[in-house]
């Protein structure tokens, strides 16, 4: 890594046991500005534990994290959407009866103010907070294609659509690195293909980092700058999707997972 | 010392009833997740239905007819109107009970009229004399018919097939539906369970010794007493309806004897919440597991 | 807001002339004078009179209430055949509230425009809610709470004793006896509102006066289990219970008063027994009670108690007997008489009515309950009370074991907005 | 996402069109002035012809409205089931004789403006529902509902206790006249007149509920519709989603909790104006401030709609005011020629009533009376008449 750019996120060192069992140990791995980067490894690996440490949903027995050279280690996930962390949900955990505008306004929660009061009483100065924030929202919505179902519940979308509200909210944080779980989860191939234009879109559009915990290797192949792999919760190879192809320790830790 | 042992004696009697009725819940809970607030009016249910019978038919037929009248109550509120809405909202489910609890209970209450009538003609009102303790024959066979039922549900749930599809659809609904079993069939047969112990419950309520009311809106309030002992236990826990049982009717005698009779009500509620702050899922229940 | 609400107001003020030559109804009942110059007022017309019952069928009084309403009912029958009160036939015109506060507040303007008075106004929850709508409206309200703390109001009627006098005479009635001595301690359960804390008010100071201790123990109207109570009093060594409880609390705390070995006399206000209490497993324990109340029993040797008894009995065979019915028609026979003052003084209009009462110092009602005397505003209308001792035998479950009787102790008594 | 959850959010503040047409000549600018001049005549006209009974049903719906738009909030909008609500009104209730009472023999008073008194009722309420946040922040769902009826026992024991408060059980203590701008509210001061009605206590106190309604229903809706809204919705729907989209759970949870007790507040301090009177209850099970009453509002929150605030008001229309006017109705008389201790009294019939509602709604319309008027509001709207006679509100 090359120590001129700082890395918009870097890992160091994580570990975690869940009784006795490692699930991470000694992870480091380090996002650089602007890449699309890739974290697998076979079922079991430690991808989503390390994906939770990152966002803050479990704290590390050891280690530290840090975004864009600040250490968030230990941080509450809603502190970190402020410094700049976005990330979907593999399950979209959208809300299903509020609409697709409503889904993506929430993420705007830690850049507005106002609390009940201000909020009941309309006032002005929220009510034109809340107008440029709207704007935006609908700015994001448009980007990624979902400008006609603003108004629309998100319960009643197609999963493609869904998705898509999904990263819209991730995105309406705006976030300097944003984390994608699963992105492909439960596509075809089609969509997968559809998800994989729509990474790279962004990360061009917006200038950011993204990280990508996936199963789905066609896709990450397909769009990762660089590839970390974990099996049994280590670093098992770091590079390059073609590095990473050849790597035999790779290759045994997926040929191992399918005997 | 005397007084104490006699407090102690009280206490444990009446936790043996809140036990049952708490067990009920807990076991209605875990296989459907409803937060059964009609409890109070099976019990009740059961409790008309003997009351009824039991001039003509005498104490044993009429009981095990109020036991089976309960039974079937719950089996077909779960049945027509639970059973319809397998997977809505435990919030939702649990105010439909409410709404049949209002109902069913506003019509006994109405049939009662002004009547107040006992139930428990065997062993009531005749009290055991040991030194200068008293020993109320309703609370020592609500104590022995309770540690029966509990045995014989433990065993069932660990032994009969019904324990194991109950167990595995508790730690997760969807899934054991996946694995091929037939919910339907488990939580009908956990309403039945939940109604039959109210309907045994209200044998002992309805009583001079337990309550010194007969069956009045007074049993379906007791009733409720059994809410904070299915919550210190965790709701989810048969064990913890046991457990939680036993401290509820405890600490009402307890505090009663040595704060004040007017505190015992509010001291059970204290411990409930000094338990859910420690722990938000009582003292036995599992923890919910947000997903993320 | 202020926008939205501008246009509609001016759009309905249009409609609303017509509302403008409707109203003020209100004023046409009050004052005016009939033929025979008698001024008259709400409820009054030219050959009735209506009286106001507002009363509980439904909720935890309804047995009570049904044999008060049958006495309203026997005297009025009665008062009408004779050619009813100022040559007008009684009416009543009853709402059911179930003891629900709400529903009271909700009847009471509905109700009062046509009443003169109130026959029967039950529930002290009730009768603090509609408190200050009875001193607005200036109607004379018959309360069916035996409580002295509602003596300071004007407009609200006590028939007898109230609670603190009922236990002081009957705790008096124990020490005579010898149950009672000094040194001793009196375990008193009592519901915790308007009536508990006024007989605890008496106990209090019946304790104080003769050297006694009370062991409170305080109660809501929905608890059942008397059981850790008794237990209490028995670790206090109590040697007699007081009761200002419910028919359900009092069968529990005489259960285990026998059933625990404590074995003490108890006694209690007028409600803490009802007959129903006999038909239960309770009723053995019950014959260690003495209930104290200014109403005759249902079953006494007074002449005119046996009279209204005998007739109640032959007219609701199916009904069990209780104190009320004798204590409803005294109700009535207190009415008609300040109805009959009233008339005399030709004055039937709601003050004219308020003015009998207070000049009323010695209605009696053939010792269906005691002369009464209410020119004395803050005064209990009498301090005699009769003394039952529940008795599964006697038709209404009592039996007379003291006939009308002021005791000592209540004769000093002050009751608490008495000058 | 289970199949049922009982929620009815309402649609996101919609860019607004037609501001700038003319009054007339715009179809939803007249729709809108419409649907103001129903409320207002529904709101305005009652003290004019009705009889005093009348008017203190509807004074009492709209308290109950009050406390049920706090409740939907939590509810419906966040997830938090409360039992705890009568407790709250009681503390509004008890605060408000407090503050604005002189001081009495036995009774604590500190003589503070009535306005003043109001405002400082409902903020104790809520800062006693902030206080409860160790609870209200960690334990969830029907365990929560639970761990509030604690606060009713509380509030009772408290109640009894705490006499030179609350007056106690015995004869309560008079609540202080709200004294609005020199007009007061429970007496005949100044005498006013409106339309040659004259303006005495029952419709002074309708007009100043209606007022406060009016401004609970406002600050509900604006709050539901922009960001706090969003955050309980968020917090209700998926408590990981929403903290990791940067909402800090456990203080949205608490502080809806105290914004709903704040409602309650308000509520019990209307309730102690109605009865004129502060009186703590005598049983947990009957009474003001009791299990029955917390039970009733989320009937009210239930059928209404859960996290609908037209709804919560519709819901308290039926529970709060039907045995009200069925009692009116009825008289002296008894339903369905039943009497003696069996009677179907007016109160039972409507607990059968409100009972039944509850289950119909949650079977077979779960979003409750607020989707029944959204549906029938789709339906109208395909007819030029309906849509001017429809609230856009949806109930």
């Amino acid at each position: 890594m090359s120590p001129a750019a700082t890395p918009a996120l870097q890992v160091d060192d994580l570990a975690l046991s869940f009784g006795g069992v490692k699930a991470l140990d000694k992870v480091s791995f380090g996002v650089a500005p602007g890449n699309i980067h890739a974290l697998i490894g076979p079922n079991g690996a430690g991808k989503s534990t390390c994906f939770n440490v990152i966002c803050g949903v479990y704290r590390a027995d050891r280690g530290a994290v840090r975004l864009g050279g600040n250490d968030v280690t230990g941080m509450h996930p809603h502190q970190l959407a402020g410094k700049g962390l976005g990330r979907s949900f593999q399950n979209l955990a959208l809300s299903m009866h509020s609409t697709v505008l409503d889904n993506v306004m929430l993420a705007r929660h830690c850049r507005t103010r106002g609390g009940f009061m201000a909020a009941g009483a309309r006032w002005p100065s929220m009510m034109s907070e809340q107008a440029k924030h709207t704007a935006r929202a609908v700015e994001i919505c448009e980007f990624l294609g979902i400008e006609r179902l603003l108004h629309a519940p998100v319960g009643g979308l197609s999963y493609g659509d869904a998705k898509r509200v999904d990263i819209a909210r991730a995105l309406a944080t705006e976030p300097e690195v944003l984390l994608l779980d699963e992105p492909a989860a439960g596509m075809n191939a089609g969509e997968t293909a559809e998800v994989a234009e729509l990474i790279k879109v962004v990360r061009d559009a917006l200038e950011i980092s993204i990280l990508l915990v996936e199963h789905d290797m066609t896709l990450v192949m397909g769009v990762a700058d660089r590839i970390t792999v974990l099996d049994f919760g280590k670093v098992v190879a770091d590079g390059t999707p073609a590095e990473v192809r050849n790597d035999p320790e790779v290759i045994r830790a997926y040929l191992g997972e399918q005997e | 010392m005397n007084t104490f042992i006699q407090v102690m004696v009280n206490g444990l009697g009446k936790g043996a009833v809140y036990a049952l009725l708490a067990l009920g819940f807990v076991i209605i809970f875990k296989a459907s997740g409803v937060l059964n607030f009609a409890h109070g009016s099976f019990v009740l249910l059961g409790g008309y239905v003997a009351v009824r019978t039991q001039d003509d038919l005498g104490f044993t037929v009429s009981a095990i007819l109020g036991v089976a009248t309960a039974g079937l109550g719950a089996l077909f509120i779960e049945r027509v109107l639970v059973a319809r809405r397998p997977l809505a909202d435990p919030i939702a489910l649990a105010l439909l009970t409410i709404g049949v609890d209002v109902i069913l209970t506003e019509e006994i209450i109405r049939r009662l009229g002004v009547e107040l009538p006992f139930l428990g003609r065997p062993y009531d009102g005749k009290p055991i004399q040991v030194g200068d303790i008293t020993f109320f024959r309703t609370q020592l066979i609500a104590l022995a018919v309770g540690a029966v039922l509990v045995t014989l549900f433990f065993l069932a749930f660990r032994l009969t097939g019904w324990g194991v599809a109950m167990r595995a659809q508790a730690e997760n609904r969807e899934a054991a539906a996946l694995m091929g079993i037939r919910r339907g069939r488990v939580t009908a047969a956990a309403w039945v369970i939940g109604g039959v112990l109210a309907g045994v419950a209200v044998l002992f309520l309805a009583t001079q010794d337990f309550s010194g009311s007969g069956l009045s809106r007074g049993t379906h309030a007791i009733a409720l007493v059994a809410f904070p002992a299915a919550i210190i236990g965790g709701l989810d826990s048969t064990e913890g309806a046991i457990v939680g049982g036993a401290i509820v009717g405890l600490t009402e005698a307890l505090s009663a004897q040595y704060i004040s009779f007017e505190f015992s009500k509010v001291a059970v509620y204290v411990v409930m919440l000094t338990v859910l702050i420690v722990r938000p899922s009582g003292l036995f229940g599992t923890r919910e597991r947000t997903r993320v | 807001m202020r926008q939205s609400l501008k246009v509609p107001a001016l759009v309905i003020a249009g409609a609303l002339v017509l509302a403008a030559c409707g109203g003020g109804d209100d004023e046409a009942d009050s004052g005016g004078a009939d033929a025979s110059g008698v001024k008259t007022g709400p409820g009054i017309s030219d050959d009735s009179i209506t009286l106001g019952v507002m009363t509980d069928l439904t909720g935890p009084f309804k047995d009570f209430s049904t044999t008060l309403q049958a006495g309203h009912k026997m005297w009025v029958d009665e008062v009408n055949a004779k050619g009813g009160v100022c040559a007008r036939q009684i009416q009543l015109e009853s709402r059911d509230h179930g003891y629900k506060a709400e529903t009271a507040t909700i009847q009471f303007p509905d109700l009062e425009p046509n009443v003169a008075g109130f026959m029967e106004l039950l529930g002290s929850p009730m009768i603090a809610a509609l408190k200050t709508d009875i001193n607005d409206k200036q109607v004379t309200t018959m309360a069916v709470s035996w409580s002295s703390e509602l003596l300071d109001q004007p407009y609200v009627i006590i028939v007898g004793t109230t609670y603190d006098l009922e236990i002081i005479n009957g705790l008096d009635y124990l020490l005579e006896k010898g149950d009672l001595k000094k040194g001793d301690t009196i375990g008193h359960i009592y519901i915790d509102g308007e009536y508990g804390a006024n007989g605890l008010a008496g106990s209090k100071y019946f304790a104080e006066k003769n050297g006694l201790k009370v062991s409170e123990a305080k109660v809501t109207s929905t608890d059942t289990d008397m059981k850790s109570l008794v237990t209490k009093f028995k670790s206090d060594k109590v040697t007699a219970i007081a009761l200002t409880t419910s028919p359900a609390q009092t069968a529990s705390a005489a259960t285990n008063n026998v059933g625990l070995g404590l074995n003490v006399p108890m006694i209690g206000n007028s409600p803490v027994f009802a007959p129903a209490l006999l038909d239960t497993p309770a009723a053995p324990a019950l014959s260690k009670l003495y209930v104290v109340a200014s109403a005759v029993p249902f079953d006494s040797s007074v002449p005119k108690a046996k009279e209204v008894a005998t007739k109640f009995i032959a007219e609701n065979p199916d009904v069990k007997p209780s104190f009320t019915v004798q204590y409803g028609y005294a109700q009535g026979l207190i009415w008609g008489q300040i109805l009959q003052k009233a008339c005399d003084a030709k004055d039937l209009s709601r003050a004219g009515i308020n003015a009998a009462l207070k000049s009323s110092n010695n209605i009696t009602t053939d010792k269906l309950v005691s002369d009464l005397d209410f020119s004395k505003p803050g005064s209990p209308s009498s301090r005699t009370v009769y003394i039952g001792q529940v008795d599964k035998d006697s038709p209404g479950g009592l039996k007379q074991v003291q006939a009308l009787k002021e005791f000592p102790d209540a004769k000093t008594y002050k009751a608490p907005h008495e000058s | 996402m289970s199949e049922g959850t009982l929620t009815a959010d309402p649609p996101a503040e919609t860019p607004s069109h037609g501001r700038r047409g003319g009054l007339l000549s715009n179809p939803a600018t007249l729709f809108r002035w419409g649907v103001r001049l129903v409320i207002a005549l529904i709101v305005l006209t009652p003290p004019l012809y009705f009889e005093p009974s009348w008017l203190r049903v509807g004074q009492y719906v709209m308290i109950g409205a009050v406390a049920a738009i706090g409740l939907t909030l939590l509810t419906g909008q966040a997830g938090q089931l409360s039992l705890a609500h009568p407790f709250f009104m009681f503390v509004g209730g008890a605060t408000y004789c407090v503050l604005g009472s002189e001081d009495a023999p036995g009774k604590v008073g500190f003589g503070l403006p009535s306005l003043v008194a109001l405002i400082g009722a409902i903020l104790v309420a809520a800062a006693l529902g902030l206080a409860f946040a160790p609870v209200s922040g960690r334990v969830r769902g029907v365990y929560l509902g639970v761990a509030t009826l604690a606060l009713v026992y509380v509030g009772l024991y408290l109640g009894q206790q705490w006499t030179s408060l609350s007056g106690g059980t015995a004869s309560g203590r008079p609540s202080p006249d709200l004294n609005l701008f020199g007009i007061k509210t429970l007496r005949n001061d100044p005498e006013i007149s409106f339309l040659g009605q004259a303006m005495e206590r029952e419709q002074r106190v309708w007009y100043l509920f209606a007022l406060l309604l009016l401004i609970a229903a406002l600050l509900a809706w604006g709050a539901v519709r922009s960001r706090p809204g969003r955050a309980w919705r968020a917090v209700r729907d998926n408590e990981s989603a929403a903290s990791a989209l940067g909402v800090n759970v456990p203080r949205v949870r608490a502080e809806v909790f105290a914004i709903s007790s704040g409602y309650a507040g308000l509520a019990g301090v209307m309730t102690v104006m109605w009865y004129r009177l502060l009186k703590p209850d005598e049983s947990e099970f009957a009474g003001t401030y009791s299990i029955v009453v917390a039970i009733a509002f989320l009937a009210m929150i239930l059928i209404g709609g859960l996290g609908s605030v037209g709804g919560a008001i519709a819901g308290s229309v039926l529970v709060f005011g039907l045995p009200g006017m069925l009692t009116i109705m009825i008289g002296g008389n008894e339903l369905f020629g039943t009497s003696g201790a069996n009677a179907i009294t007016p109160a039972i019939f409507t607990s059968f009533v409100y009972g039944a509602a509850i289950i119909i709604v949650v079977l077979f319309e779960p979003g409750g009376l607020a989707a029944l008027g959204r549906r029938l509001k789709a339906t109208a709207a395909r007819t030029q008449l309906g849509s001017t006679l429809l609230s856009p509100k949806g109930s």
